[in-house]
């Protein structure tokens, strides 16, 4: 039964992510790639690991391709003009294609692998947590790792930033300097006013940014 | 019985199709973008198998940070891809070839 | 596996948190001070890796190893010697470049931010204990260069470039991992340490692919043949100080992911990669000194220049010794240092509008201003291995340590492949000097403090070539 | 014990008045020039004959001794020193006689000319370097000397820069002897090889072990070592004494100017050659073999030179190639062994020769320096002096009894006659043809320039076509004798070359002077056996008319003044009819003809070969261009794989991961 | 001796005088050609004291200095000077002070510079010579290459580039093999220093490919057929400083490379291929000595005369191996050492003044080519004399320096082999004909145009340098003893070295 499952899921990766690479549409491309990541997160779940497929499926599909999705969207690319296929050498490169995929399961098929890969995983545990035990060693021995986990991101967020933020005439955009630096006596006069008299209004207007 | 072989052949698949994913079509850059993503799946196959298959949970934590790691490359990926695309107005990889030789 | 962490139990680890911490410092500074970031931004920079020196050097730098999270970090002097290397050619790559961020209005905080962290990036390399410490580094490294190259957002070149270093590094990127994937599975840790120990004798089949994979990965950092082919591309399309900054500290990454790797992890099967390697310094020398000799810019030139001089680093891990460590190890420093200088050059004969790349720019340079082409000479001869200058050291360790394991057709390789190479360096010298400057008029701006700083580069490569000791048994003395 | 210092201020004193006249002749003045040297010059005439007579009259012994070490290189010392015997003596009063002759002569001769001070430093050079060989006691300083000398000479005959023909043989003299030194260093070299050392002393005790030795020259072949090394000394010899085929420098020299001509090319450089061999006679006596090829040279160069003077117009020339003959003569003595007679004949022609140049040089003076004899004629009703010491000269050169020449020259045909060596019976028919060709040549130049009707009233002569400083002051072009500087060094000469032969050929050829100086060895004394005969010079003289010798002159001398002064036609006529030999004659057998177009054509021609076949095509074009324009190519190549395609890039990398996969999979 | 030693001095004396004259600049360059001078001057008449404070009697390296330099190469600062390199220094000081007076007005253009450029290339030319660390000879052997790049390319002629690339790449390409040879001796004996490798035993074929690399290295310096072809144009586009500097002293170094290395530390190898070096110092002789006959250019005439002179050194260097098979003893071997340092020396003298010559020429007329000239002695009779003094020496006349060398080689030659001697003294017609041709062509004759007719004679400056030069070549060549006296006993304790073998018996 898991067998059959497995080789299921897996013909179905395989597919999926062949799909990816020969399907003409980016979003089709991208929606093989949704189902390479679900198929994938499915055979994870066959072998006992199953806070990693949650977690595929939360960011990839959830997070990573939607994100995708919406650049393709976004670019507004002319998908006629990228019809046009493979390269002249395709052949070639599918050669090669081939050529890897033999050497590298040649080798896992090969008796000197290293460690033996016949056998099935041990099994867990009737009250093993997959989750717990991640979570148990995520902030202890891996800790290190994880601060820089998070500068990591801090880079990704900078530098999308960086890259992306545009200041266009038009745009409206904060400055947090100022924004941050600015003093009650910038922006609210007191003023005694005297009674009515309309003009003050507009002198009041002056002190905005 | 699902053994570590079979995992690993399934992952040395994905990783050889995403790799030729790269190079054999000539489509657009978000294209490779995805494959990248695939072949870092494919690793996350060999990382996740051995790990479970060893009885040993370093391989899992690798692949969490691996996860984060994408999700952050992809970010930066599309950044460039969106200045790029706002600089030359095509994502064509055939368009990308002003710096050569 | 519970530990307790203690302030003093992370001390070593201090260059890092500070590191870290600068950062967001800086990060927010550059929000906070608004207008003022132009000017306060870099100074504060320099004065944060300055201070990172002193730091590093009087809080850290013990003789001793010690091993922190769980095996995950390492602080042993080579660590703080590359930390240290690495504060100090970031501050020249800061200093030289800021002028030309100047001119071209990419003089911005997040410029500076991403600088940090892709030092930040190096350090986790230096210090690396783990497959995993070293991917996060590399990676922090990596994606903090992407968005440098990409940083000038008004050019087509830069983005195109980025795009190019962006794909193929994570094609690199995921066979590193890959090869992590299957050196843990054969060995079943993640620590450095433990390969080293468990991994010995004639390697497995499954470990041989392990290598494999993991040498390509490497090797693209490097940017060795056939896996250079964003060097060019990235060195010519990115901004000069960028180009300055990659081409320099980035090296030190590159050692010490080999090292860390490769002679740490993997010291005990080195036969199975040393072969690799040799193919590929082999190729990377060839290719990189025969092509270089066709190009018609010079930071594409310095690209090719690197490609061959990164075969001769690899020439000196191919050796497989603590010899051929200390080679690669005063090499990549000398070529550092070199090239630091050879970019510094280019930012300072550059102006708004005028970008100093082509070889031809350089005609007649002597003319305009003697003490840049002198400079830029200094560094040309060093590079190409003359004596008086630092460069001739570093071929000579690479050879020695090569001859010393017996590889003489590596070294009569490298030798004579060293002299097509001097070639393109001559032709350089050959334009600033004895070429007619095409425009009189064009003259840098003058920048003096720079150009004091530009010319201690060039003194040292002649200083580091007239006493070569210090550095040698600094290098000698932070491996053993 | 003669006085080393002495000895050493018999070359010194002209070298010094050389440095004078060279360095400080502006300082000095033309008159200080001339006064210097000839002072020098005469000095050294009288310490030589000074040494002469102390040597002679038994005072001292002959010296030998090592006076400066020039150099020790590996044990083998280089050193100036002098080997003063008899042979030395008479070669030194001759140098230095002949050379005070031309001295005084050059004062008239060079009156006018700009570099008069710098002639009389060259001429002085000249007397030092010559003295400095015939006064050597070993091989390097020979060679020092021998060269010393070529280059002055180098520098005489092109004295007079601006004509392109006087450097053209000052070029071709230096070169053609050079051709000779090659052999000469050679022979030295040998004489190293087998003794170590470079004395003459230790080479002539080194020559019967020389003499056993062979010399391999290919793996198989070997020689006798003891004639390759005389072969190759006397190739410098032949060299230096103008012998065929090395000869065509001499006539050419004659560019420079005269007393040059009778001093250097005449008198004493020439004869280097043979003084060389008769010094070494104690190793040439040792081979057989170079005394035979010395032998047939110098027969074939007396007789054949010999028929160029017939032809020749230029009087210059005419005493050149009678200069030529006469040393062929020497050497067919040298080859026969009678070295005795060789350096007898080489002093008396030493006198009448400078002699006979000095009066052509007077003559050319008198002309206004025309050299071509079809416009003389008639002079000696001008130039008396000079007409009759140049009789007196011919008289001597044609071997006329009683007169010097005759004397050495007839003993030369004696020994030759007496000679069984190969070869011998060929130069005895050279040499006695020869004595008929001189009288021919020599008179027919004397009938030419001094009597029958004078030519030089009509033919309009220009004397700037020979050079630009031409002698034009006063005299309008008529003939005129010469002064007194000129006509002295004539009477002078003419004096030894009248009575030096009667006086000295007893002693000097029969009388053991030489003694041990030359040494011949007892089954090759040509002389002892002639000795037999000869009682005294006049006694000899008078049996002279019963030898073919005077007979052969004697119809010389009737033919030239049959054929040139009473019927010219008949010149003529043979001329017309004898066209092709003419034609040779003319061409001067086409030496110069060959030399020019064969021998430096093809040696121009091969080094231009080897420059742009070798040199530029191979070695720049194909090696060093080809090689880097190969690496330009291939960078060409090469770069253009980095298309600048991302996929081809990523395809590259995937390629190089497959190949090493494939390779270090399939290895373990 | 405390302090700086005197061989260092002469190293570094130069070089701070050319570091000053940079920083001086062009701008106060009349100070700077004074200095250039007074630099010179002072390190000649230091270097002086070498000769005067030789011990003739040792072969020992003299005025040694030693100190650390890179302990982890084991490197060291080893300086020292023995009776072949001595000379050799002497050289270079000596040839360095009439360059530089030849320069003094000659260059307008960054002079500094040039008086700069010689200085320094000036020490580091007497460290060649006087390194005993073949590492530190390595250094200033590479090092040197430097400054002559920059010579013949900034102040060359109009194809510097490609001949001062191809002198550069030439010689560069050669030294690398040294290089790699110098390491592995080093690892063999763990040390750089020369005497060690001389001490050290090598297997036959560990000799053959030492000797070869070595072999790669001296004969393109020297430079011997058929890697020559560097010089020709090198010489033709230099500067006159620059080719006298490189004819006066960069050739001596291949020779003296050969002395000083290829042949006591391969000996056996020699041995093996001495043929091959004689054949082609022969070809030197023959074939360069024809190809200059040709020429139609005076510098490059001169530049392959040198060719063929360099080729008696090679030659007189390699002929112990066959005097000792053909007669069984070593008699001769000295003699062709001896003449070949005196080549070395005397070549030296006489190209530097032959190019000298030709830049007196050049400074008036700018042109190299012989057909420009003729009659020059017309208008320059001093000039003419010099001239005429220098060619002699240059076609080996007895009485001056050239004669010295050439004679004792050929005397050592027929020992060895007759037909050796034979081609070795064909250079007595050859070098004759080229050099008298060309003197023919250029200072004889009527004046050839008006352009040689505006000619002027030497002044006082070149009158100067070409009359010491002139001194010096008659000094050497009538009295040579005191160099032979000097090189004795280092000349024969080398034909000691070079016979023993090295292999086990």
């Amino acid at each position: 039964m898991v067998q059959l499952l497995f080789y299921g899921f897996s013909l179905l990766l395989v597919l999926a992510a062949l799909g990816v690479i020969v399907t003409r549409n980016p979003v089709h491309s991208a929606l093989c790639l949704v189902l390479a990541f679900f198929t994938s997160a499915a055979l994870w779940l066959l072998i006992e690991a199953e806070f990693l497929a949650i977690v595929l499926v939360l960011v990839y599909v959830g997070a990573v391709m939607v994100l995708f999705l919406f650049v393709v969207m976004m670019l507004d690319i002319n998908v006629e003009q990228l019809r046009e296929g493979f390269t002249r050498y395709a052949w070639a490169g599918w050669l090669v294609a081939f050529l890897v995929i033999a050497q590298i399961v040649g080798v896992y098929w090969f008796k000197g692998l290293g460690v033996d890969a016949t056998v099935g995983a041990a099994p867990l545990p009737a009250n093993y947590s997959n989750t717990r035990a991640l979570g148990e060693v995520l902030y202890t021995q891996y800790v290190y790792p994880f601060e820089l986990a998070a500068m990591l991101l801090l880079v990704a967020i900078v530098a999308a930033i960086a890259l992306t933020m545009r200041r266009r005439p038009g745009l409206k955009a904060q400055d947090v300097a100022k924004q941050v630096a600015v003093r009650r006596e910038d922006r609210v006069r007191m003023i005694k006013m005297p009674a009515e008299r309309r003009d003050a209004d507009r002198a009041g207007g002056e002190g905005a940014p | 019985m699902i053994t570590l072989q079979h995992m690993l052949t399934l992952s040395g698949i994905l990783f050889a199709l995403s790799v030729a994913g790269i190079f054999i079509n000539r489509k657009n850059v978000i294209l490779l973008l995805m494959c990248i993503e695939l072949m870092l799946l494919a690793v996350n196959f060999s990382f996740v198998s051995f790990s479970r298959f060893l009885g040993n949970l370093d391989g899992q934590v690798f692949v969490f940070f691996v996860l984060t790691v994408a999700a952050a490359e992809s970010a930066i990926g599309l950044a460039i891809l969106v200045v790029l695309f706002r600089e030359r107005r095509s994502i064509n990889v055939e368009d990308l070839d002003t710096l050569k030789g | 596996m519970q530990s307790n962490i203690t302030l003093q139990s992370i001390l070593p680890a201090l260059p890092e948190i500070y590191l870290a911490a600068a950062i967001c410092v800086v990060l927010l500074v550059d929000v906070f001070a608004g207008a003022a970031a132009r000017r306060i931004t870099p100074t504060l920079t320099l004065f944060v890796i300055a201070f990172g020196v002193a730091l590093t050097t009087f809080v850290v730098a013990a003789p001793t190893r010690e091993v922190l999270f769980s095996g995950m970090y390492v602080a042993d002097p080579l660590a703080t010697f590359l930390k240290l290397l690495g504060f100090l050619f970031t501050g020249v790559a800061l200093l030289y470049s800021r002028s030309y961020l100047e001119a071209r209005g990419l003089l911005k905080g997040e410029y500076y931010v991403l600088v940090l962290t892709a030092l930040l990036g190096i350090f986790v390399i230096a210090s690396a204990g783990s497959l995993l410490t070293i991917y996060i580094g590399v990676e922090l490294l990596a994606l903090s260069l992407y968005a440098l190259v990409a940083f000038d957002r008004d050019s087509g070149i830069a983005a195109e470039s980025a795009m190019k270093y962006f794909v193929l590094g994570a094609i690199a990127s995921g066979c590193l991992l890959y090869g992590m994937s299957l050196v843990y599975g054969m060995s079943g840790s993640l620590l450095l340490g433990d390969l080293a120990v468990r991994l010995h004798g004639e390697p497995s089949i499954g470990l041989v692919m392990g290598i494999v994979f993991l040498v390509v990965g490497v090797a693209f950092k490097f940017g060795a043949v056939p896996f250079h082919m964003w060097v060019p591309d990235v060195y010519q399309g990115a901004p000069s100080s960028v180009t300055l900054f990659v081409a320099s500290a980035p090296k030190l990454a590159s050692f010490a992911v080999a090292f860390r790797l490769l002679a740490g992890g993997l010291g005990n099967v080195a036969p199975a990669w040393t072969q690799m390697l040799a193919i590929v310094a082999v190729a990377s020398l060839v290719l990189g000194n025969v092509i270089a000799i066709a190009q018609t810019n010079l930071k594409r030139m310095l690209a090719y220049s690197a490609i061959g001089n990164v075969g001769f680093i690899l020439l000196g891990f191919v050796a497989g010794t603590e010899r051929g460590y200390e080679a690669a190890l005063y090499y990549t420093v000398a070529y550092v240092i070199m090239t630091l200088g050879a970019f510094g050059v280019i930012l300072l004969a550059s102006r708004a509008g005028f970008e100093a790349e082509r070889l031809d720019d350089y005609q007649g340079l002597h003319a305009r201003d003697p003490l840049l082409a002198l400079i830029m000479m200094a560094l040309m001869f060093s590079t190409a291995g003359i004596p008086p200058f630092v460069g001739f050291w570093a071929k000579l360790q690479i050879f020695q340590a090569l001859w010393l394991v017996g590889q003489t057709w590596l070294v009569v390789i490298a030798a004579a492949v060293s002299v097509i190479g001097v070639f393109y360096y001559l032709r350089v010298v050959k334009l600033m000097y004895f070429d007619a400057p095409t425009d009189q008029s064009v003259r840098a701006p003058s920048n003096a403090g720079v150009r004091v700083a530009l010319a201690c580069n060039a003194a040292a490569v002649l200083a580091l070539g007239l006493f070569p000791e210090g550095l040698l048994s600094l290098c000698a003395k932070v491996l053993s | 014990m003669m006085n080393p210092t002495t000895l050493l201020a018999i070359p010194l004193l002209p070298l010094a008045a050389a440095i004078l006249a060279g360095l400080f002749g502006r300082v000095i003045g033309r008159t200080g020039a001339h006064l210097v040297t000839i002072a020098a010059v005469g000095a050294a005439f009288v310490l030589s004959a000074q040494t002469a007579y102390a040597l002679l009259s038994g005072e001292v012994a002959p010296y030998n001794g090592a006076v400066y070490t020039w150099l020790v290189s590996d044990g083998v010392h280089m050193e100036v020193g002098f080997l003063i015997d008899q042979l030395t003596v008479l070669m030194m009063c001759v140098v230095t006689f002949v050379s005070l002759c031309v001295h005084v002569y050059t004062i008239g001769y060079m009156h006018d000319d700009p570099g008069y001070q710098r002639f009389f430093a060259y001429i002085s050079l000249f007397t030092f370097a010559m003295l400095m060989l015939v006064m050597s006691n070993n091989f390097m300083q020979l060679f020092f000397g021998w060269e010393a000398v070529g280059v002055v000479s180098y520098l005489l005959i092109g004295f007079w820069y601006t004509r392109p023909s006087a450097v053209f043989a000052n070029m071709k003299a230096f070169l053609v002897n050079r051709v000779g030194d090659f052999g000469f260093v050679l022979g030295i070299a040998g004489i190293v090889h087998f003794t170590g050392s470079l004395d003459y002393r230790d080479a002539f005790a080194a020559g019967p072990e020389i003499a056993a030795a062979k010399l391999a020259l290919t793996s198989g072949t070997s020689v006798s070592a003891i004639t390759l090394i005389c072969l190759c000394l006397f190739v410098g010899a032949m060299g230096k004494s103008a012998q065929v085929p090395l000869h065509v420098w001499l006539p050419d020299s004659m560019e420079g100017p005269t007393p040059i001509s009778a001093l250097i090319h005449a008198a004493t450089m020439v004869t280097a050659g043979i003084f060389m061999v008769a010094r070494l006679s104690p190793l040439f006596e040792l081979s057989e073999t170079a005394l035979s090829f010395i032998l047939i040279i110098g027969a074939t160069t007396a007789l054949f030179m010999g028929f160029l003077g017939i032809v020749n117009n230029d009087i210059k020339r005419v005493v050149a190639y009678s200069t030529l003959s006469q040393l062929g003569y020497m050497t067919v003595a040298l080859g026969a062994s009678a070295y005795g007679a060789a350096i007898f004949h080489l002093m008396t022609h030493a006198f009448f020769k400078a002699l006979l140049f000095l009066a052509a040089g007077s003559v050319i003076i008198g002309m206004h320096h025309e050299q071509d004899m079809r416009k003389m004629g008639g002079l000696a009703k001008v130039m008396p002096i000079t007409a009759i010491t140049c009789w007196i000269g011919s008289l001597a050169l044609i071997g006329t009894p009683l007169f010097s020449g005759f004397y050495s020259k007839d003993f030369i045909i004696e020994a030759v006659a007496e000679s069984h060596r190969y070869g011998a019976s060929y130069a005895y028919v050279c040499v006695l043809i020869g004595v008929f060709v001189t009288a021919l040549y020599t008179f027919r130049m004397l009938f030419m320039t001094f009597h029958g009707a004078p030519r030089w009233a009509h033919a309009a002569h220009d004397a700037a076509a020979h050079h630009d400083h031409s002698h034009d002051h006063g005299h309008g072009g008529t003939p005129h004798e010469s002064p007194w500087v000129v006509t002295l060094p004539l009477v002078l000469l003419a004096i030894p070359s009248v009575f030096i032969g009667a006086y000295t050929v007893g002693p000097v050829l029969f009388g053991g002077y030489f003694g041990d100086s030359i040494r011949v060895l007892p089954a090759n004394d040509v002389l002892g056996e002639l000795a037999h005969h000869f009682h005294d010079p006049v006694s000899f003289a008078a049996e002279a008319f019963g030898h073919p010798p005077f007979w052969l002159a004697l119809a010389g001398v009737v033919t030239a003044w049959f054929v040139f002064l009473q019927r010219p036609q008949i010149a003529d006529a043979f001329a017309t009819a004898l066209a092709p030999l003419r034609r040779i004659l003319e061409n001067k057998y086409f030496f110069d003809w060959f030399n020019e177009n064969v021998l430096a054509a093809a040696t121009r021609g091969l080094g231009r070969g080897f420059w742009k076949v070798g040199d530029q095509t191979l070695i720049d074009g194909a090696l060093v261009n080809g090689s880097a324009g190969l690496v330009a190519t291939l960078a060409g190549r090469m770069r253009r794989v980095q298309t600048g395609f991302l996929y081809s890039y990523a395809f590259w990398m995937v390629i190089g991961l497959a190949m090493l996969l494939g390779w270090f999979l399939v290895r373990s | 001796m405390q302090g700086i030693g005197l061989l260092s001095l002469l190293i570094w004396l130069p070089i701070a005088g050319g570091v000053a004259l940079l920083a001086l600049g062009d701008a106060r360059i009349q100070i700077g050609r004074w200095l250039a001078l007074a630099v010179s001057l002072a390190t000649f008449v230091a270097s002086l004291s070498l000769y005067t404070g030789f011990d003739v009697t040792t072969s020992a390296f003299q005025f040694d200095e030693r100190a650390p330099w890179i302990p982890a190469f084991d490197a060291t600062y080893h300086l020292g000077v023995d009776g072949i390199s001595m000379p050799l220094v002497l050289l270079t000081t000596f040839i360095t002070v009439p360059v530089v007076i030849a320069g003094w007005k000659v260059i307008e253009q960054r002079a500094a510079q040039y008086f700069a450029a010689f200085l320094i290339m000036e020490g580091l030319m007497v460290g060649v010579f006087s390194a005993l660390d073949s590492l530190l000879f390595y250094f200033f052997w590479e090092a040197m290459l430097i400054p002559m790049f920059l010579i013949i390319g900034i102040w060359g002629g109009p194809r510097r580039v490609y001949a001062t690339i191809k002198f550069f790449l030439y010689t560069f390409l050669g030294s690398v093999f040294m290089l790699i040879a110098l390491i592995y001796m080093y690892l063999k004996t763990g040390s750089y220093e020369v005497t060690a490798f001389h001490a050290l035993p090598l297997s036959r074929t560990e000799q053959f490919w030492i000797f070869l690399a070595f072999f790669a290295a001296f004969a393109v310096k020297i430079p011997m057929f058929p890697v020559h072809t560097w010089l020709p144009d090198a010489h033709v586009e230099a500067p006159t400083g620059g080719s006298v500097v490189l004819a006066a002293i960069m050739l001596k170094m291949g020779g003296y490379g050969f002395l000083r290395f290829a042949l006591p530390i391969a000996p056996d190898a020699s041995r093996e291929l001495d043929t091959l070096v004689i054949i082609l110092s022969l070809v030197a002789v023959v074939y360069i000595g024809l190809v200059a006959l040709v020429q139609s250019d005076m510098k490059k005439l001169i530049a392959y005369s040198s060719i063929a002179h360099m080729g008696f050194v090679t030659l007189g260097a390699f002929l112990a191996f066959d005097i000792h098979a053909a007669t069984g003893d070593l008699r001769g071997a000295g003699m062709g050492l001896d003449g070949a340092m005196v080549q070395m020396i005397s070549h030296g003298l006489v190209s530097g003044a032959m190019f000298l010559c030709v830049g007196v020429m050049y400074d008036r007329l700018h042109s190299r080519e012989i057909s420009a000239y003729g009659g020059v002695i017309n208008r320059m009779p001093i000039f003419g004399a010099f001239m005429v003094l220098f060619a002699m020496a240059n076609s080996g006349l007895p009485g001056t320096s050239g004669f010295v060398g050439e004679f004792l080689v050929i005397l050592a030659s027929f020992k060895a082999n007759f037909w050796y001697a034979f081609l070795a003294a064909t250079t007595l017609v050859l070098g004759a004909a080229y050099t008298l041709w060309l003197v023919k062509r250029v200072i004889f004759g009527p004046v050839a145009n008006d352009h040689v007719a505006e000619l002027t004679d030497l002044d006082g400056r070149e009158f100067l340098i070409l009359g010491v030069l002139a001194i010096g070549v008659l000094a050497l060549g009538l009295w040579p003893a005191p160099l032979l006296e000097v090189m004795q006993p280092s000349i024969h304790h080398l034909v000691e070295q070079i016979v023993a073998t090295k292999l086990p018996v």
